[in-house]
C-alpha cells in the first residue's frame, strides 16, 4: 500500500485523525482519548496488519507545552509504514499502554517514561530503564538541568 | 619379573627399622611434594604454549627464553597477591578447601609408578585406593563452594559435586575391565600383565572402549573443557574458586593440574603399559631393543601423551550443558562400559585377546 | 503506579512457604564474562533452571541523544559509532543518510557503492567476530581467536582505507571522509580469496560439532509470530522464518543492484540464529564480489565539509539493516544547525528484550546460548 | 524475494548419533592440529620488539598535530571553526590581540587527547588545512595532565605574515615561543568548550587542599 492510499483509509478511519505535516514518513495526529481505538484498529485490521511497532518515542515542545509522543508502525506483511502522533500536556502526561498489542512496547513506554515523564495507564511493569530508579527529574526535556550538564558556548 | 622398588631395596639392605621407615616416608613425601610442584608448573607453562599454539599464537614469550618461566613468575605473583576472603563466608571451610583438594591429589600421585624402582607406595590395593582417594578431591571442590557464600560458587560447587561422582561410576568400570584382564588390583602386577602387550590393543575393542570411557569420564573428573561446568567461565563467572585469591586460589589450580596427571598416569599405567615399553608378545628381539629406552621415559612419555590429548580436547571442543553431561554419563557411557565390562570378562574367561598364553599364571 | 527494581524482585505478595524448591535471585552481571560487556540480568533460578530473566540496562548509558542536541548535524554521527560499535560505519550511514535527505544533499554513484562496499565488509567483520564470541560462551575458547585473526584482515582494509579501526565515522553527509586507498580493491579482493575457504573451517570446528549442535537445537525458540510482536530486528527475525530485509524491501545503497539471497531459518531456535548468520556471512561476500570490480569513478565528497547543513524544520526518519537488525535515527529539526531532537532505534535495544520471553524454563547454560545468539552489544542498548 | 533456508543440525537415532558426534569431533581436532603442527599459521606480533618494522596506515588517526612549514610556522588564523565543530570540547583556542592592529592572532591552541574522540571533524572543517592526524599512536602517558597538549610552537601570526619578512630578528620579534601547556588542568576538565565552571572550581579547590 503506497502512503497516499494508507492516508485515505487512516483518515477515514475517525473525523478527530489528520495529517501531521512536516514529516519524512506519513504520521498521522491522534487525540490521546482515541488512541486505542485506533491502536485495536491498526494492529488487527488486516488491511494494515501492522505487526511491529518499530519504535516508540516523543518529542518535547516547551514552547507550545505539550510532549508529542511518536509511534511508528511498520508491516512485516505489507511493508508500509505509518506513524502516530499523540500530544500530551507537559504535566502530568498519562497515556494508555499499548504493551498487551505490540509487546515490545513496554520496554519503548519504559523509555518515554524513563526520558519525558510520560506515565502509561496499565502498563505491566513501569520503571525506570535506562536510569537509576532514584533519578530526579525527565532529562530529554529540554528543560533538564542538573550540575553534571555542560554548557557549550558555541 | 617383578622388580623390587626403591623402598623394598633400602629395606632389605638396611633392614626394616621404624627409623628407616620414617626417613623413607619423610624422604618420599619430599619427593612426591617436590615433584608436584616442578609438575605443576611444567604442566601450567605446557597448557598454555599448546594452547597458543592451536589458537595461532605464541603464547608466555617474554619471562625467559620463550616464556619458560613464565610459571614461576605467576607463581610470585600468586604468593604476594593479597589473599581477599570474603565478609560471609565460612572462614575455617573457606582456608581447609584448597588445602583439601591440593592433599587429595598428592595422596593419590604416590600411588603411581614412574618406573619399577621410582614406586613410592605399590599397595595390594593400588587401583581401589587411587579411585578412592581421588573422590577426596571432589570434597575440597564442595567445601570450597560451599564456604564461599557465593551462588556462583555453590552452583559451581554443586555442579562439580553431581558430575565427578557421576563420572566416578564409568571411570571405575573402565578400570574394572582391566582389573578383571590382569587379574590383579595391584599397580605393579597390572603393569607386569602387559609385558607382552599393552592392554590398549591386546583386548580387541574392549581394551579399546574402555580407553576412551576412560579419557572421557577421566576428562569430566578433573573438570576440564568439554566438562569444565563447574567453572564454567562463560556461565558461572569462575565457579567454585570465584572467590579465592592468591595463593588459595593456586593450590586450586595446581590441583586441577595435579589431577590432570594423575589421571593421565593412570590412563597410562592401565591401557597403555605404564612404564613397560612397547612389547610385541613373544618377539624377543624386537622387546630388547623397545627394553634400551629407559622405563621412566616411557612413562612420562605415555602421561604426556595423555596430558596433550587433554589439552587436544580442551581447546578444541566446547563445553556441555549441565543436563547433557548427565544424560552422557548416565545415558551413554554407563550403558557402553556395562556391555564392555560383560564382554571384557568373556574375553578374560575364554582368553579371547592377544598372546594370552604369555600371561597366563597371572 | 511506577516501579523500582526493589519492587520487581521482592514483589510483597510473594510467599517462600508455597514454593516448593526455594527458588533465589542471582545478578549475572553488570561485571558477568557472557555479558558482553555490563548488561545485569537478575535471575531468578530454581537450581540450575531459570525461571524469569529481569534485564538492568543503563550501566553504559551515556546520554547521547542529548547530547546530541547539543552538537550539530555533522558531529553526531560519531557519536553512533559508539552505539553498535561493531556496526559503525553502517550506524554512520544511516545518521548520514538521514541529514542527507533532510537537507537535501546529493550524493552519487561512487559514494553509494563504497558505502555498500565499506557496510558489506563491515557486516563480515562483525559476525567473525560474534562467531568468536559465540564460541567461547560456548566454552570454546579457539573460535574466538579465529574469528578475531580474520576479522583483523577487515580491519587492517578499513585502518588503511578510514584511518581508524573500530569508531570510524567514515560516511559523512553528502559522501565520505576520505576517498579509499589506492590499494583499497586490491585488498579486498585478496581478503576475499583469503576467507572463502575458512568457512569450511569454520564449519568443521563449530558448526558441525556435536556438541555444538546439540547445545543449540531447540533452545530459545521464538517463532515468527512471537519474534515479530517482540520487536526483533535482523538475523533473530529472520532466523524465526520472517523474510524481513531492509536491503530487499526497502533498497539503499546499491543493493537493488545486486544479486544476494536473504538466509532464513525455519524453526527459530539458537540454531537457526546462528546458521543465519553463518549464511549472511557468505552472502555479504557475493555481495563484495559484485561490487569490488566495478567502482564507478566520481567525486568522494559533493559538499564542503565545513559547509553549514540546516535541514528545514520536520521530522525525518531513515532506517538500514545492520548486523544486528534495523538501526533507525530519527531526527526533528527545528531549522537551525543542531537537531533539536534526535533518536536512536538501535537493534540491540528491541532484540535483548526477547530474552525474558525465550529462556524462562531453560537452563543457565542455554540462558548464555540464547544471549550469545541475539549478538548483543550493550553500549547499543544504553545508549 | 530469494531467500535460502539455513540447514538444520543432524538428526539420528542413538548410534548414527554416536557416529556422527565421534566424527565431529575428530574434524575438530584435526583442524586445531593442524594450526598447531604449523607454526607458520601464528599471526602474534611481539608489539614493543616490532617497533622497527611495524606498518601502521597512512592515514590512521592517532595524535592530532599543526602542519607546520619547514620554518616551523603554521597557517591557523585563531578562526574557531575547529573549536566550533569539536564535538566533545576537545580543542581550545586562545587568542591574542595583534600588536597594532585591532586583529588577533593564535596565541595557544589546546588539544586534550584525554576527551578526543579521533572523529576527524576539526581535520575537515578546517578552512586552512592547519590540522592534519599522524599515525603515533604511542600516547599513553602516567599523568592525565600530560595528555593536554599546546599544538603551536609559538605565538604569532601565520606563515603567510611570517614567510613574508626577510629579517630573521624582525620574524622573532613578531612571535613568542610556546611550549607544552601548564595551564588549569582539572581531572574532570576545565573550563574550556562544555565544561561548566563549577565542575573546574571545585576540582581546583580539591588540589590546593592536597
Amino acid at each position: 500500500m503506497t502512503p497516499e492510499e494508507l492516508q485515505g483509509i487512516i483518515l477515514g478511519l475517525d473525523s478527530e485523525l489528520s495529517l501531521r505535516e512536516a514529516s519524512s514518513v506519513l504520521m498521522i495526529k491522534v487525540p490521546a482519548s482515541s488512541l486505542m481505538k485506533i491502536m485495536v484498529s491498526l494492529k488487527e485490521d488486516p488491511r494494515f496488519a501492522f505487526d511491529q511497532l518499530q519504535y516508540h518515542t516523543a518529542l518535547d515542545w516547551p514552547a507550545e507545552d505539550r510532549i508529542e509522543c511518536l509511534y511508528h508502525f511498520c508491516s512485516t506483511q505489507f511493508h508500509h509504514e505509518l506513524m502516530i502522533s499523540v500530544s500530551l500536556p507537559r504535566t502530568n502526561p498519562v497515556l494508555p499502554s499499548v504493551s498487551h498489542l505490540w509487546p515490545i512496547a513496554e520496554w519503548q513506554e519504559r523509555e518515554v517514561y524513563d526520558m519525558f515523564g510520560v506515565i502509561y495507564e496499565n502498563h505491566p511493569d513501569l520503571r525506570r530503564i535506562l536510569l537509576d530508579d532514584d533519578w530526579k527529574g525527565f532529562p530529554l526535556r529540554k528543560d533538564y538541568k542538573d550540575e553534571f550538564m555542560l554548557e557549550r558556548p558555541w | 619379573m617383578s622388580t623390587p622398588s626403591i623402598s623394598q631395596d633400602i629395606m632389605t639392605n638396611l633392614g626394616n627399622s621404624p627409623g628407616i621407615s620414617l626417613a623413607l616416608f619423610l624422604g618420599g613425601l619430599i619427593g612426591a611434594v617436590a615433584f608436584m610442584a616442578i609438575a605443576g608448573l611444567i604442566l601450567i607453562y605446557a597448557e598454555r604454549k599448546i594452547c597458543a599454539h592451536f589458537q595461532c599464537r605464541l603464547g608466555p614469550m617474554r619471562v625467559g627464553w620463550h616464556g619458560i618461566l613464565q610459571s614461576v613468575a605467576d607463581t610470585i605473583k600468586l604468593l604476594m597477591k593479597e589473599d581477599i576472603v570474603p565478609y560471609a563466608a565460612d572462614k575455617f571451610m573457606h582456608a581447609l578447601a584448597p588445602i583439601v583438594a591440593l592433599a587429595a591429589a598428592l595422596m593419590t600421585l604416590i600411588a603411581i609408578p614412574m618406573s619399577a624402582k621410582i614406586t613410592l607406595a605399590d599397595s595390594n590395593i593400588g587401583v581401589l585406593y587411587i579411585s578412592a582417594i581421588s573422590g577426596i578431591g571432589v570434597l575440597g571442590i564442595l567445601l570450597g563452594g560451599w564456604s564461599s557464600n557465593n551462588k556462583w560458587s555453590m552452583l559451581g560447587a554443586m555442579r562439580a559435586g553431581a558430575q565427578i561422582i557421576s563420572y566416578e561410576l564409568s571411570a571405575t568400570l573402565s578400570i574394572l575391565a582391566i582389573v578383571m584382564l590382569s587379574g590383579s588390583l595391584k599397580i605393579s602386577t597390572i603393569i607386569q600383565s602387559q609385558e607382552a602387550g599393552w592392554w590398549i590393543w591386546r583386548a580387541p575393542v574392549v581394551g579399546l572402549v574402555a580407553f576412551l570411557s576412560f579419557l572421557i569420564s577421566s576428562t569430566a573428573e578433573v573438570n576440564r573443557t568439554p566438562f569444565d561446568l563447574a567453572e564454567g567461565e562463560s556461565e558461572l563467572a569462575a565457579g567454585f574458586h570465584t572467590e579465592y585469591s592468591g595463593m588459595r586460589f593456586a593450590f586450586f589450580f595446581l590441583a586441577e593440574y595435579l589431577n590432570l596427571f594423575i589421571v593421565s598416569a593412570l590412563g597410562a599405567t592401565l591401557f597403555l603399559g605404564g612404564w613397560m615399553p612397547f612389547h610385541l608378545g613373544e618377539w624377543t628381539m624386537f622387546n630388547q631393543i623397545m627394553d634400551l629406552i629407559p622405563q621412566s621415559i616411557w612413562f612420562l612419555g605415555k602421561t604426556s601423551f595423555m596430558i596433550f590429548v587433554s589439552m587436544w580436547f580442551r581447546w578444541t571442543f566446547p563445553r556441555l550443558r549441565v543436563d547433557q553431561l548427565m544424560k552422557l554419563e548416565w545415558k551413554v557411557l554407563l550403558p557402553i562400559g556395562f556391555v564392555n565390562l560383560l564382554l571384557c570378562a568373556f574375553m578374560t574367561l575364554f582368553g579371547f585377546y592377544f598372546f594370552s598364553t604369555t600371561t597366563r599364571g597371572f | 503506579m511506577v516501579k523500582t527494581l526493589e519492587d520487581r524482585i521482592n514483589p510483597s505478595s510473594t510467599n517462600d512457604s508455597v514454593l516448593s524448591t526455594q527458588e533465589y535471585f542471582v545478578n549475572m552481571g553488570p561485571q558477568h564474562p557472557s555479558t558482553h560487556g555490563v548488561l545485569r540480568l537478575v535471575l531468578k533460578l530454581d537450581g540450575e533452571t531459570v525461571r524469569e530473566v529481569i534485564p538492568v540496562l543503563g550501566y553504559i548509558h551515556r546520554g547521547m541523544e542529548k547530547k546530541a542536541e547539543t552538537i550539530g548535524y555533522r558531529q553526531q554521527i560519531h557519536l553512533t559509532d559508539r552505539l553498535d560499535y561493531l556496526c559503525s560505519v553502517m550506524n554512520n550511514w544511516v545518521s548520514a543518510e538521514v541529514v542527507e535527505k533532510a537537507a537535501k544533499i546529493e550524493s552519487n554513484e561512487r559514494i553509494q557503492t563504497i558505502r555498500t562496499i565499506v557496510a558489506e565488509l563491515q557486516r563480515i567483520q562483525s559476525h567473525l567476530l560474534w562467531w568468536g564470541v559465540f564460541g567461547m560462551d560456548l566454552g570454546a575458547f579457539t573460535p574466538f581467536l579465529y574469528g578475531f585473526r580474520d576479522r583483523e584482515k577487515i580491519t587492517k582494509i578499513f585502518e588503511d582505507t578510514i584511518g581508524a579501526r573500530l569508531t570510524m565515522n567514515y560516511i559523512q553527509p553528502g559522501g565520505l571522509m576520505y576517498d579509499i586507498h589506492p590499494d583499497f580493491v586490491k585488498d579486498v579482493k585478496s581478503f576475499l580469496t583469503y576467507i572463502k575457504p575458512l568457512f569450511a573451517e569454520y564449519d568443521g570446528l563449530v558448526t558441525g560439532n556435536i556438541i555444538i549442535q546439540e547445545r543449540l537445537r531447540n533452545v530459545g525458540i521464538m517463532d515468527a509470530k512471537t519474534a515479530i510482536a517482540l520487536g526483533t530486528t535482523g538475523p533473530v527475525l529472520r532466523a524465526s522464518g520472517v523474510a524481513h530485509d531492509l536491503r530487499k524491501i526497502k533498497p539503499y545503497g546499491v543493493y537493488s543492484k545486486v544479486d544476494f539471497a536473504i538466509p532464513i531459518g525455519t524453526v527459530g531456535d539458537c540454531w537457526d540464529r546462528y546458521a543465519v548468520r553463518m549464511l549472511e556471512m557468505r552472502e555479504s561476500v557475493k555481495i563484495v564480489e559484485q561490487l569490488i570490480d566495478n567502482v564507478p569513478e566520481g567525486k568522494h565528497l559533493t559538499m564542503k565539509a565545513g559547509a553549514k547543513i540546516r535541514p528545514p524544520a520536520g521530522v525525518y526518519y531513515e532506517e538500514m539493516e545492520t548486523a544486528r537488525g534495523i538501526f533507525g535515527v530519527m531526527i526533528n529539526s527545528d531549522g537551525t544547525e543542531k537537531p533539536s531532537r534526535v533518536y536512536y532505534r538501535t537493534p540491540n535495544f528491541h532484540n535483548i528484550w526477547s530474552i525474558t520471553k525465550i529462556s524462562p524454563g531453560g537452563r543457565i547454560g542455554d540462558l548464555v546460548a540464547i544471549m550469545s545468539s541475539l549478538d548483543i552489544v550493550v553500549p547499543d542498548m544504553d545508549r | 524475494m530469494k531467500t535460502i533456508i539455513a540447514e538444520r543440525p543432524f538428526e539420528g537415532n542413538f548410534f548414527s548419533k554416536v557416529i556422527f558426534g565421534f566424527k565431529s569431533l575428530i574434524k575438530g581436532m584435526g583442524i586445531t592440529f593442524g594450526y598447531l603442527v604449523h607454526p607458520s599459521t601464528v599471526v602474534t606480533q611481539q608489539y614493543p620488539e616490532n617497533r622497527k618494522t611495524l606498518k601502521i596506515s597512512d592515514r590512521a588517526r592517532n595524535q592530532l598535530v599543526f602542519n607546520l612549514d619547514e620554518n616551523n610556522y603554521h597557517k591557523c588564523t585563531a578562526c574557531h571553526i575547529c573549536e566550533q565543530q569539536c564535538p566533545n570540547g576537545s580543542i581550545h583556542v586562545l587568542e591574542r590581540k595583534k600588536p597594532a592592529s585591532a586583529k588577533v592572532e593564535l596565541d595557544t591552541f589546546i588539544w586534550r587527547l584525554d576527551s578526543c574522540t579521533f572523529c576527524n571533524v576539526c581535520v575537515m572543517v578546517c578552512p586552512f588545512q592547519v590540522l592534519k592526524m599522524t599515525q603515533d599512536f604511542e600516547s599513553s602517558v602516567f599523568d592525565q595532565k600530560l595528555l593536554i597538549y599546546n599544538l603551536t610552537p609559538y605565538a604569532g601570526p601565520t606563515s603567510t605574515v611570517l614567510n613574508k619578512i626577510v629579517e630573521p630578528e624582525e620574524r622573532k620579534k613578531m612571535i613568542e615561543p610556546r611550549g607544552q601547556y601548564s595551564g588549569p588542568t582539572a581531572l574532570a576538565g576545565f573550563h574550556i568548550a562544555g565544561i561548566s565552571k563549577q565542575v573546574f572550581q571545585e576540582t581546583e579547590q580539591r588540589k590546593d587542599q592536597k
